[in-house]
């Protein structure tokens, strides 16, 4: 069997036994949409999780459904970093690429580290494949790869071979391929099996045909490892388990913790969920998540768009359901209308926004940060509502259930903002117990007014607060709407002094919010000193990392990272005034930079990264260097 | 919507009626349907807590405020989202949906088919007055083709929608028509849609004094009532004229036709099956004045309606699964970090 | 829309071909629309230039990238308006809305409903294959109930929309249905949509390989589609199964029944009259299997376009009024500040 | 005939015949929606402006139709403001109100200047009417009127007995009070009837009977002024007109003005004009002017939602109009996601939004500026648009041809704001001269492409605007969408190195207009110094005056008005920064200070006024001078 073995050229370090040092690894799987590759990558992460590495994922993959094969853009890849130490981003380079083809291999070679590991499989460099993917000459044999590691070899050959006995067509048996690759990275990583044979054998069920079939080219993979054929460059590595605090841990997305994080806000609050949403992607994953979960008191509504999914969450809010509505960019846009009605009746609602590559329909599957605008100022007239954002995927939960406790607590809408990047990733999650949250449970207004007319905008004073009464109460019959009502007894009314006073009051509802949510922290670094970086979101990975190494070689940076972007903790200010400069690093064009500007008139700079692609922790790195540097 | 139930504490329209001054244009048809609907109200059995009226925008939308239920006055043409989540939340409600031409079958056309088809369980009364009232007259989609007004100096262009036709068309399982100054015939028709449940689509001719009045009057005036509007009645053959003429059906060009009743014959007259959806778009659709305006109840044909559905998929599904939330955390694969790790 | 002009100089299949590579997945039954469309163009002697398509999104809306003309991709449902746009700005252009189930009758129902009741002059083609396919396979208004998908995992509980129904309910002047792989009828259907002055509704069974595979088979598979399939046409009678089965109109119930054609004797079966509304809403709603699905154009009845109305309009509003915009800016009672003052 | 005449109390200036010394008197009537105080409003502006003063007018009326009669909520008032020198406000309290029925005595006596005249007519205030404007006793006999001067007397029966000879029914008869009152004002102000008369004439036309009897009722009114029966406070004024430019004048709304200014921009253009609206108040008054239009080669199209009416526009705007949409709060942000579109296909557009008072449906005939969020920001994705606002009435047309101007000479979509206020108010306009304007021709891009292959996004490199290319051009069929596009082909492209220049480049082609704007210059005062005054829109006249005011006390202000929101003028920030204070007076919560803090990091603070009214200048005035002692 030819395989192509090549060590690197010039003085780059080899992957070699003597790499198990590493503290971590980024290994990346590319190939056909329908080479299973977020299979692979799932599973390979779910070894990975059992292994007792901190991991965490960055699958990526096309807006076709399944476009043709072999094209350029229909490459699928999942790249997952996993390390011996804390792990918070997907890395910047992989050390490991695994091309499936052509076309994996030109969108792919880029990103990979040079000296880095490539597998190839040869058997998908025909002519035709070579064509679709643009390539003049085979890249194998030009020489254009000698910067890297090639381990080149007919894995589809290999393949069919290894499940030759059980009779698959030719299309059926080389879709074992992915298993096949899986089964050699086991190996090269030093990984069991059996809890892949174990899911292999759920998937496939009853078609034993092609589980055994799969299970075959799992261990055909493995075993190739184990031979002696690989020689040169490829060692199996072994990574020390992470340190990690005892517990039960699982995998979990961004859009599943969220998905999870509603229903332990809807527990906590004793009410029941009702969801409204319309598919996009990539908010689509959290309304199937809950579709499944109807025994927890949660019903979720496909609506016939965006803004009859907002409408009808209003409508079950005003019924005294816990009500959440989720979209992306464009359809959150059309909500904005509908959320002004949320802010004048002081409904309490949940609005998550999975943010995608924007403006209009943009990068549907690509990552972005830059709907930040659009949640806090997005809407007609003075309509404040507090905003929040998850930082990661495990933080989605937590995010989810302060989401839900503010809503209740201030009777507001609230926007979770999450994006692309965090639905999709996985990280290890330590499982929570759902006793270990403070409950914060609902108490409607019940109580019949002296005056014998209940006045629906009658207020907590602390909290401002309006009270919340279910439909269904006797003697409470009461009118809300979008027109401006009366502070006094709910009623329409246009008069200057009341819209003056109902505005103030809006807005010193949402302020006061500051009062009730936790000083802002530094995660990282000093109090004051001559540099903060600044972030929100899923950026949370490569600043920290950034900033972790710029500390490290002995420079003056610290690390915020803001949960609540509307209104700010109370602090924010004092702490932002006590560093010399701000870098506000963002996937958009500076839109938490205008925030901190407003608000607290610091000179905040931004780094900003508009390409549908996570930040690499050397851009932060650089950016920061720049500016200590300046 | 609920069985009309007996053993409710009876109450008075007054009862219904809030303290909030009524803010329509004196004479408008908005008045007759306000008072027709509090009339009803007591005769349904319904309690007031258990109601919700739910409008979008509009000078009919104002409705709500004048109802001591609970209501809910949102945004132009979102009242069948609105109302659909105040429904699923909580079935027990009876909820009804207030829409103008211009709120239900401009901007909010959309979810009205929506609503319609999914047949959600609750009354829509759309007060049709073939204009935009609020907004000071601007011809809408029911407007007929030439409708002089600020955004059609020259005439209106667009073919109207018919409301009923659209309901149909949409998969409506009710759909009702009456006049706003149909006194006696209103309450008849608001308890049908009451009892039936899925969602009940009736129109409502209502005259706007202001912007489009007398619209209507071709067909609504009660001296020419007899020969002009048809109320049809299930299992009853389609008189009018005092039964002195009726609706045959031309088998041969399967086009409806007006015959004379001679000596109370009524064997040429076809008689009124609301459940045949063919009938209906025949009803709906008869050009005046060579026909009468059919009013009443042109079709019904109940099924499972959307909450109700819904209800019944969740006993099965969810059966007496044990909703253990710490299990579902705990879901799919997982592993144990020691402590002594 | 246009007459089919002779003089125009003649195009290939491959003249209205992009470069761009398609991007569905590998057997979608976009495919062989975008054939059908491709292979029908030179017949219809339409020039790309004089050509737009504009889609909303969607699978099937990715259409216009494929069609050497001026295409516009908008936003999810919206396509009839920015179309709506473009023909009126101008008029000499051939518009043709592509759009699928979800974008046409999900979140673009209510603009769907407004164009065809204005009844502009453009080509609808709704590829209705019962799912959201780019979104990943949710269920969709047109989705069957009991439909399982990641939305509705317990199978969906809505009674679907029938597209073709809601577009006679909308007041649409013609519509027809045709099937992806009717490689032979769809140009057909196509050329009489270019061919009627107004908006012509096209819906278009389409089969998703990946979320639906096979929801359309039991009455397109080509070797049961005699039994399964009638292709009706104006002025013959509705038959189907090679001529051996036909269409039967019960005068009594007035319903559609399926009757043996012996010995070529179509006395008993009725003879498609596209113009007849009533008749055109039975075909539509034939329950299957009970009835074969009936394709083709089902009613046709021509009214004057929009833009048509528009322009004979501003004919008459304008006529020779000799547009003075200073005289404008002067329109009103006016008065002079004099120099000295 | 009773009538009562009453001097004020206490030491209040009369407003005697010594008052003609006055600069500018502000009349305000007030009446039942039913009154036809518009109406009368109108005429008297019209009689106003021929007489050569300055003018400013506020109409103030409900959201009801024709609210029931008698009821407070049904009141419906108008103000003019006018005089012999420049007039820039309706004025902050009328000196003469007239109050034709209790409810409107009890809703507008709060704004009547202490000392003003009140003329009442008592025939309105029987038993019925005051119980409905909630009088527990006749304000005209107890007593509580006594800081005013006082003139009641029975208008409706004087109205009655004047048109008696017509024989119209009472209602009909009644209707006349308006035009008796209007009689009596313009005898008030020696004001010539006739062109009033003429224009009843052309009203009432073929209805002969009204005709006679209202310009009966008006002589009639006319006549009792100059009878002597009215002792006391009541003399006639005469202003000197105002010193004004010679030329041709005319009064215009904003609403009106902004109609003409898109058809001069239109014009300008060459091209024809398509414009899709859906009726809502207040923008509907600009749907309804260019449906008239026809002739200017204007197509109107009413559509079924703002969605749909900005999609059109899209569409028109591809297809190569000069295509306009307007809409008001709630009606923009329906549009927020189409809007998204127009930016990411770079198609010129122009999108008019009639601010009124948010949030939600909230108050919609009040005025407010609480847009400009929105108008800015509300948009997912990085969503650059120009926005620029009208500061008056007058002043609409000038910004509605700099926004067509823009639109085009960037293929950009612009925001033009303006107000509820400006859209209804009237003021005298020097007709411009169409001859006057550059014309800025638009020329489509025909040119065949070498390669064969048109790239849409080919642009100048100059204003990085891409080329228009209308459908019916042989050769250049192309295909555009709102999914992210290959800055060199213009085919669909997902890369990241794409994502971020396209983005790059949308946000310069936006910034790069304030190359193409003029500088920002001072409205009043001097270039440096202790405090500058920043408004934009409506606002303009009360700031005006307070400046004026503050200054001619000797005090070191300046007033800068903004009209180019976004991007600002380049010399924007110095020339703030030249001051020591910067203060903001908004009808919102801050809007503009939160785009002034974030790009040039001044100071700024807010004077808020959110209460569906105009700033009255002495707010401003105070406003100023707490700051300066600050
Ligand atoms: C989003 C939005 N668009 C437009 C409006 C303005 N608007 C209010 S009511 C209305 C139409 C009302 O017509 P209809 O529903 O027929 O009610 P009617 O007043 O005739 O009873 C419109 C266009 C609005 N309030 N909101
Ligand atoms: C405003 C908005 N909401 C939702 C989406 C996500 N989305 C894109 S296509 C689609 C449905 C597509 O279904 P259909 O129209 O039937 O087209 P198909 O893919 O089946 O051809 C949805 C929900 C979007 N792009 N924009
Ligand atoms: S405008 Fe017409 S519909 Fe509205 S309240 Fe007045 S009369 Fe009634
Ligand atoms: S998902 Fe379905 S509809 Fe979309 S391209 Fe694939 S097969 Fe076609
Ligand atoms: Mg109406
Ligand atoms: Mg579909």
């Amino acid at each position: 069997m030819a395989t192509a073995v090549q060590a690197p050229e010039g003085d780059e370090s080899r992957m070699t036994a003597g790499e198990a040092r590493r503290e971590s690894v980024v290994v990346r799987f590319a190939g056909d949409s329908g080479d299973g590759m977020q299979l692979t990558g799932g599973q390979f992460t779910l070894s990975t999780a059992l292994a007792g590495n901190d991991l965490a994922t960055f699958p990526d993959f096309p807006a076709e459904i399944r476009a043709p094969q072999g094209t350029l853009f229909g490459v699928s890849a999942f790249q997952i970093h996993f390390g011996s130490s804390r792990v918070d981003t997907a890395g910047d380079e992989p050390d490991v690429l695994v091309a499936m083809n052509p076309a994996a291999l030109k969108t792919n070679l880029p990103s990979l580290r040079k000296g880095g590991l490539l597998i190839v499989d040869t058997g998908a460099f025909g002519e035709r494949n070579l064509q679709k993917a643009h390539y003049e000459a085979n890249p194998l044999n030009d020489g254009s790869l000698a910067p890297f590691q090639l381990l080149a070899f007919d894995i589809s050959k290999l393949t069919l071979e290894s499940v030759k006995e059980f009779g698959l067509g030719n299309k059926d048996a080389l879709r074992c391929k992915n298993m096949w690759t899986l089964g050699l990275s086991l190996w090269m990583f030093g990984r069991k099996r059996g809890p892949i044979i174990d899911w292999l054998k759920i998937k496939f069920g009853k078609n034993e045909l092609l589980r055994e079939a799969n299970i075959a080219a799992l261990n055909a993979g493995h075993a190739y490892g184990e031979t002696a054929e690989l020689a040169g460059p490829v060692k199996q590595f072994r990574l020390a388990p992470a340190d990690a605090e005892p517990g039960l841990y699982r995998t979990v997305t961004g859009a599943d913790a969220l998905a999870l994080g509603l229903v332990a806000g809807a527990k906590l609050s004793g009410l029941p969920m009702f969801f409204g949403g319309y598919p996009i992607t990539p908010a689509s994953a959290i309304l199937h998540a809950l579709a499944r979960l109807r025994e927890f008191d949660v019903t979720t509504f496909q609506a016939e768009d965006e803004i009859a999914a907002i409408c009808a969450t209003i409508g079950a809010a005003y019924a005294g359901n816990l009500a959440v509505t989720s979209s992306s960019g464009p359809g959150i846009a059309l909500k904005s209308e509908a959320m002004g009605l949320a802010v004048m009746t002081e409904l309490p609602l949940v609005i998550v926004n999975s943010q995608r590559g924007g403006p209009s329909t943009g990068l549907p599957t690509k990552t972005e940060q830059s709907d930040l605008y659009q949640a806090v100022y997005g809407r007609n007239g003075d309509t404040p509502m507090p905003v929040i954002a998850a930082r990661s995927p495990s933080d989605c939960f937590d995010v989810a259930i302060e989401a839900c406790r503010l809503a209740l607590a201030f009777m507001t809408p609230v926007m979770l903002l999450t994006d692309g990047y965090i639905a999709n990733a996985a990280e290890p999650w330590k499982v929570p117990d759902a006793h270990d949250y403070v409950p914060f449970p609902v108490q409607f207004h019940e109580e019949m007014p002296e005056t014998g007319k209940l006045n629906p905008y009658l207020r907590d004073h602390e909290t401002l607060k309006r009270v919340w009464v279910k439909p269904g109460t006797p003697g409470l019959m009461h009118r809300i709407g979008g027109i401006e009502k009366s502070y006094d007894t709910g009623n329409i009314d246009y008069s200057a002094e009341n819209h003056q006073k109902m505005t103030d009051t809006r807005k010193a509802k949402i302020e006061g919010v500051a009062r009730y949510i936790p000083a802002q922290t530094v995660e990282e670094g000093p109090e004051k000193g001559a540099l903060v970086v600044v972030g929100w979101g899923s950026t949370y990975g490569p600043i920290r990392q950034a900033v972790s190494h710029v500390r490290a070689a002995g420079h003056d940076v610290a690390h915020i990272h803001i949960r609540y972007l509307w209104p700010f903790p109370a602090n924010l200010g004092d702490l932002l005034k006590s560093y010399d400069r701000v870098l506000v690093p963002e996937m958009n064009t500076g839109q938490l930079k205008t925030l901190l500007r407003d608000q607290f008139l610091v000179d905040a700079k931004s780094l900003n990264k508009v390409s549908g692609q996570p930040f690499r922790i050397s851009e932060i790195e650089a950016a920061i260097m720049e500016m200590l540097n300046q | 919507m609920n069985e009309i139930t007996k053993i409710a504490p009876a109450t008075t329209p007054d009862d219904w009626a809030s303290d909030q001054e009524v803010r329509w244009c004196p004479g408008c048809g908005d008045y007759a349907i306000l008072k027709a609907v509090q009339r009803t109200m007591p005769e349904l059995g319904a309690r007031p807590e258990n109601t919700v009226f739910v409008s979008g925008i509009g000078c009919s939308s104002r409705f709500p405020y004048y109802m001591e239920t609970y209501g809910f006055h949102t945004i132009h043409g979102r009242a069948p989202g609105v109302a659909t989540g105040v429904k699923l939340a909580n079935p027990e409600l009876d909820v009804w949906i207030i829409t103008g031409d211009g709120d239900g079958l401009s901007i909010g056309g959309n979810h009205m088919l929506h609503l319609l088809r999914r047949n959600l369980d609750c009354q829509v009364l759309l007060f049709n007055n073939e204009i935009y009232g609020l907004t000071k007259g601007q011809y809408s989609p029911t407007s007929r083709t030439g409708t002089r007004s600020p955004t059609s100096p020259g005439g209106s262009l667009e073919r109207p929608v018919a409301p009923c036709a659209f309901a149909l068309g949409a998969g409506a399982r009710f759909i009702a028509r009456t006049i706003d100054t149909a006194q006696k015939m209103m309450p008849e028709v608001l308890k049908r849609a009451y009892r039936h449940k899925g969602a009940s689509f009736v129109e409502i001719y209502q005259n706007c004094v202001v912007y489009n009045d007398g619209v209507f009057e071709a067909f609504t005036e009660k001296k020419s009532a007899a020969m002009t509007q048809i109320w049809v009645e299930h299992g009853k053959p389609m008189l009018f004229a005092n039964g002195t003429l009726g609706l045959h059906l031309n088998r041969d060009t399967l086009r409806l036709e007006v015959v004379n009743v001679v000596d109370g014959d009524v064997s040429q007259v076809i008689v009124h099956d609301e459940t045949n959806k063919a009938v209906a778009a025949m009803l709906i659709e008869m050009p005046f004045p060579e026909f009468p305006v059919a009013q009443g109840v042109l079709y019904c044909e109940p099924a499972t309606s959307f909450d109700q559905a819904m209800a019944e998929q969740e006993v099965k599904l969810v059966g007496d699964k044990v909703a253990d939330f710490n299990a579902l955390l705990r879901r799919g694969q997982s592993w144990e970090v020691k402590g002594e790790h």
